[in-house]
């Protein structure tokens, strides 16, 4: 199925015009930049229609079956549309969770009755998702899950609760995992993987207000919680390798995902417009020598990430580890985020002390980013826990 | 320089007073309280006026203790242990004003109020955010004794509850201090803020067409000694933050496991923690240090800037790191609003930009360290 | 800019080949054995001759393979793997002006016998260190169609092997290029010069006095070209010398022991090592898009530039820093003249202050980056 | 024994009358800064005839008991002479382990018979004394040292080796921690503390060639070598807590050395220095904004280590953890030395490239005392440790 570049150099100036013709103009309300920060129905609602609309426009799933509700063509027309989405900033599509880990995880895995059930209502955002791994007691540690799962007739009884289950008001379902039996001397073997209704008797959601004091992420608790035997994905004690498939997915070593844009990305090209527009202490920002030198690295390590993802691309120059580029992305990512929006705080002088709503430059999108950006260096295996996997996993190094 | 630190013994009891006095009156839930409620919480001030803390820069024949504002430093330090929501800062800066200003009547007329409790503040930050004091937009525009106003001032502290307002504006093209009742300024000219450290109090003020007496003008020697006082309480207030917040840090790596072990137990938890104590410790040596050069008030040697930029400096930079890892090293938790990072993380912002912030400072240290005209 | 890596044919062929020739004839033995004996290896320079490794950059009709200067990265990058000794660098930086130059005479002369093996090496360094090329003292004074020089070259690589030496010089009030026979100048003249990279051999050129004929000059369309190539090929050799030295700590964090554990389980050491690992990733990335950007020739662009001092500067920074990590992490073997840590930090500051470090490179960056004219 | 002010101050101005005249001319080679880097018999000779000149002047050992050749003054008057040496930059006294950790333990612990022996000759710089810690295998990790002792009648006969024994090669006699018995269950209590003869059959040096291509360190080899067992400081089986007694001498965090300087310190006034006469690239390097900023950095850094020791004097402002400052002294000082000399070479443009011996910027200065400067991150417990030892010690984290 490989294509002509002609064809797709042709689908570029499709999508780029479609896309032009069709972003919706910007809201009166400063909009999230990822869906883990999706607080108001408002930014909700605004969301959800514009993923609804790319895909009936045909740019979402390319590369999924059309059986399911997909394109059926190849993988790479969806990384155009991807590209396009990012360069041209229109708004991100919400449903993430389905659309990048939990969609193509159900057609890598699970049953025909599952794609048909499920993967229209991904792709359309009728069917919100959104995912139950962490817990509150055990933040990086996965395999320490205490959520409950007992099989009862052809049910489950679920009890326990979830943490960071963005989305969860709005979704219809959750990838869980959860606990079905304390027996195993391996607590990897006692794990089960759901796709778990959220409409049920006896799971709750709390939103959890932020640090930005917004809201965004969620609890969800499940109190004896009834869900069908048959949404579990393979088999009983299988969890851990499902949920661990799952998070190559997360991290980026894998492709697949249905994609669309899945967040607002912030470019170091808008901290450098930011700079080449700001004052500190009455003087431009590009005029002081230690600015311009912290902008410079910020720039450098920008271009870096970009290149590397090309030169990984390379075969012949992947090098002695050839997993160290795709392993390190969501750490390399992530701090970058969180140094960058740091800094466009101090190109802000004494307004660097203001926040979201009052008079803040930029409506205080800054200061506001720099707080979200938390979520990813902590998120789905701290900056620290990153860099325990890439010394352990890539250089070989012995456990910590 | 020296590397002798002045310790006075007012200093010392001041410390041991105010260490336990804040920790009484300023637990974190009424931190998060006064946050939620805007509500001054005149009970603690009346508490802190009786105390004497208000006068204890204001000479001696205002009704004052007579010592300088190194001696209130032990007292913002501990304030900022514990995140105090208190307009002490404020209203100790705008009495700086008054007293290295010229103007003896209003010296007579506000600083024993000041004594007992009327509180004051300083209007002098602008639009652009600039941190010299001279880079000043607001007019004033002389008619006989009147002079009429025009402007808008930003982050003005406490304005809701001030009483005294100090105002820096440009006349006869010159930036100069006025002092007014705050009562003289209709309502609708002060708007709340939105500020990152909420537990600021945090106003804008329009000038516009505010008209004084020429008897509210306050010269100053030199304008300077605000920045300088500004410098040193900020970063007694921010040592005190950072203390709390490697306390904080410490906490909850010595209760919180993950793969079965204390977190605290992690190198990569444990030494920039380590960090954070030493960053911590330089700072609580570099502002005692320059505690002690405020004794005598002469506040115009190289020496003294060189300290306070370095305080500053250190300041800035050490407890936007530790709230920063404070965040982090929480980790889920530390990105919910429930959690104390947060409110250490913004303390921090906010400190950070006011009056400069480390590259600012650094910049000035490297003029007067090293060029030749220093 | 782009992001996209021209990586040829030729690059992928020669990296290979590169990787096992330079770890065959290169073994860390060998380094140390030619830094005793200064000694240069004939047998090691004809078997590179035979692979044609010396014409790859030189024009067909020059007996060259006509290739760019991006061709010979992949060689540097595995010298510098394997910290070989060899005058190819220098050779082939010489090399370059001859090939840019306008003197077709010189071209005809000298590039043949480089493919065949003749060493060049390139004379520009002064006493003052400086990194810009056109600060150039050394002068040139026409008497009829000689020219008499006076001033000192220093750090010239190889000037005891070489056949052909290129010179910078003032003449007329401009900086242009002699090329000519080793043999012209006086034993004498030559000294050997004490540098922190013993795999160097570095000379002082004493100028003074010698007569060249005018023929000898090199005129190039821009100096830049040497920069360039410099930039280039120095930070080809630094991501090679950089992988290296991770691969060094690594090896020794995992078999050296302290309170029973291996040492690489320690996260002071192991997160460390990620960042190097992290930094040589990027490096190579740059490095293999900016000799993709050298491939036709033309290196007048402003993207080149950038591209050229984004290398250097994260080639300068990281090395540096894995250097001094690699010396840290093998505790007091790692004080040792015996332990490899030492051959990889000082191969890392001898390159990190040739044609200048990393802030130079990042404040060059910033004009190129953040100016309007740009 | 409490000194009038007047008395103090009046010994000040007779010390650096006495330093000015006596200070000894700069010989023709660069001299060591510290007692470990010394590696030629012509460095070892001017500085112990500097240290001689400094006893017999009266300067060294001040507090210590004059029975045994102290002089029998207050520790402050010790204070000011190292203050004074340090100021006026003269060369250090060479007996550094004598004079700083083997002395002081003596005084402390040792038999009367062990004063009258050893005190006078470690003072005058007869007796030479070296340092036998560390082993091979085992650096930063004490508990686990193998050189094993075995009495055998009135002798010790040791087997093993010790490294980074500097100066062992101009020693008479040295420090040394030995394995008496292998049989305790406890690794600790089975060690010894020896006051070691050096001159002994079967006790061979062999000097260490440094990073620097110089030597100063050495490795000392036990091949059943015999010494006498009354040089056995304590009882068997003490050698753990007299050991660790030493180190709190050579952690500066315990008084009572004798003092003299005992390096020739490196002073961020030397690196402003430099800088001010240096240039790179053609201009002033005092014109370059990010050195400028850097050197700010250091500046104050050195600032703050001062200031500590200052505000660590006064008990009312000691704060929560008093250990922090002395606990923390190597640490601050061994990492700013070797970032301010790295910072030197940067000062140098190409010349940075060069290297002791050519035509180096200060004779290559900044590169050596570069390289040297790992001798104090990496001997007396790595940075690493000492950050653990911080964490633990002095913050009450839990062990690594």
């Amino acid at each position: 199925m490989s294509e002509s570049k002609k064809d797709l150099e042709e689908f570029q100036r499709e999508i780029s015009h479609w896309l032009k013709a069709n972003k919706p103009a910007d809201p009166e309300f400063l909009l999230p930049e990822t869906f883990m920060e999706v607080g108001t129905d408002r930014q909700f609602d605004f969301l959800r229609n514009w993923q609804q609309k790319v895909y009936e426009a045909g740019y979402l799933g390319m590369a999924w079956p059309e059986e399911y509700g997909g394109r059926g063509r190849h993988q790479e027309y969806q990384n155009i549309v991807n590209r396009e989405m990012a360069e041209q900033r229109v708004p991100f599509v919400p449903n993430t969770i389905g659309l990048n880990w939990a969609g193509p995880l159900i057609l890598q895995r699970g049953t025909e009755a599952d794609k048909q059930k499920y993967i229209k209502g991904i792709l359309n955002a009728e069917d919100i998702w959104c995912q139950g791994f962490s817990e509150p007691d055990h933040g990086s540690d996965l395999g320490n899950v205490q959520c409950k799962a007992l099989k009862d007739g052809d049910s489950y009884i679920v009890t326990g609760s979830k943490i960071w289950t963005s989305l969860a008001t709005y979704a219809k379902y959750m990838i869980l995992l959860a606990r079905t039996s304390n027996t195993d001397s391996n607590k990897y073997a006692g794990l089960s993987f759901f796709l778990s209704p959220m409409k049920v008797a006896g799971i709750d959601v709390q939103p959890i207000k932020k640090l930005t004091g917004e809201y965004g992420f969620c609890q969800t608790f499940f109190n004896e919680a009834k869900i069908p035997a048959d949404c579990i994905m393979g088999n009983e004690g299988e969890g851990w390798s499902v949920a661990m498939a799952t998070l190559t997915f997360e991290r980026g070593a894998a492709g697949g995902q249905a994609g669309g844009l899945s967040m607002m990305d912030l470019n170091v090209n808008d901290i450098v417009e930011l700079a080449k527009h700001s004052r500190r202490n009455g003087q431009p920002v590009l005029d002081d020598p230690l600015i311009r030198d912290e902008l410079v690295q910020l720039i450098m390590d920008d271009r870096s990430n970009r290149l590397m993802s090309s030169r990984s691309r390379i075969p012949a120059l992947r090098g002695e580890r050839p997993a160290a580029v795709a392993m390190s992305g969501k750490l390399r990512g992530s701090e970058l985020k969180r140094r960058m929006t740091k800094f466009a705080i101090s190109l802000q002088g004494a307004n660097g002390s203001r926040y979201v709503g009052s008079s803040a430059i930029d409506g205080g999108r800054w200061q506001r980013s720099y707080f979200n950006s938390f979520s990813a260096t902590i998120g789905g295996g701290t900056s620290q826990v990153q860099k325990n996997i890439l010394g352990e996993r890539v250089l070989g190094l012995p456990k910590s | 320089m020296s590397n002798q630190i002045n310790f006075t013994e007012e200093q010392s009891m001041l410390l041991d007073t105010a260490m336990s006095f804040c920790q009484s009156h300023s637990p974190i839930e009424t931190v998060r309280h006064q946050i939620e409620n805007h509500k001054f919480d005149a009970e603690q001030w009346q508490a802190m006026v009786e105390l004497g803390w208000l006068g204890i820069s204001i000479p001696e024949k205002y009704a004052g203790l007579g010592l300088g504002l190194g001696e209130v430093v032990p007292i913002v330090e501990s304030m900022g242990r514990n995140l105090m929501v208190s307009p002490f800062l404020a209203s100790t800066l705008a009495t700086q004003v008054l007293v290295h200003g010229d103007n003896e009547n209003l010296k007579n007329k506000y600083l024993p109020n000041i004594v007992n409790g009327s509180i004051a503040t300083l209007a002098i930050q602008e639009l652009e955010g600039a941190w010299d004091i001279n880079l000043n937009e607001a007019l004033g525009k002389r008619e006989g004794e009147l002079i009429t106003l025009s402007g808008t001032k930003f982050q003005v502290l406490d304005l809701d509850v001030a009483e005294i307002v100090i105002i820096s504006i440009l006349l006869d093209k010159q930036v100069v201090l006025i002092c007014i009742d705050q009562k003289e300024i209709p309502p609708e000219n002060i708007k709340r803020e939105i500020v990152i450290d909420e537990t600021r109090n945090s106003f804008s003020l329009d000038l516009n067409g505010l008209k004084i007496q020429s008897s509210a003008l306050v010269k100053l020697k030199d304008l300077k000694v605000i920045e300088q006082s500004a410098l040193l309480l900020l970063s007694a207030e921010m040592c005190g933050g950072l203390a709390s917040t490697l306390n904080t840090i410490i906490d909850y790596l010595n209760t919180r496991k993950q793969f079965d072990r204390l977190i605290g137990s992690y190198q990569a938890l444990k030494h920039p923690t380590v960090d954070i104590l030493l960053a911590l410790e330089a700072l609580r040596s570099h502002l005692y240090y320059t505690a002690g050069q405020f004794g005598d008030g002469d506040s115009s040697d190289g020496d003294l800037e060189v300290a306070l930029h370095m305080c500053k400096a250190l300041a800035s930079e050490s407890f936007a790191y530790a709230g920063d890892r404070c965040i982090q090293f929480h980790g889920g938790f530390g990105f919910t609003y429930e959690c104390d990072a947060q409110l250490f993380l913004r303390r921090a912002i906010w400190s950070q930009y006011q009056f400069g912030d480390e590259k600012y400072h650094r910049q000035l240290l490297a003029k007067l360290l090293l060029d030749e005209c220093a």
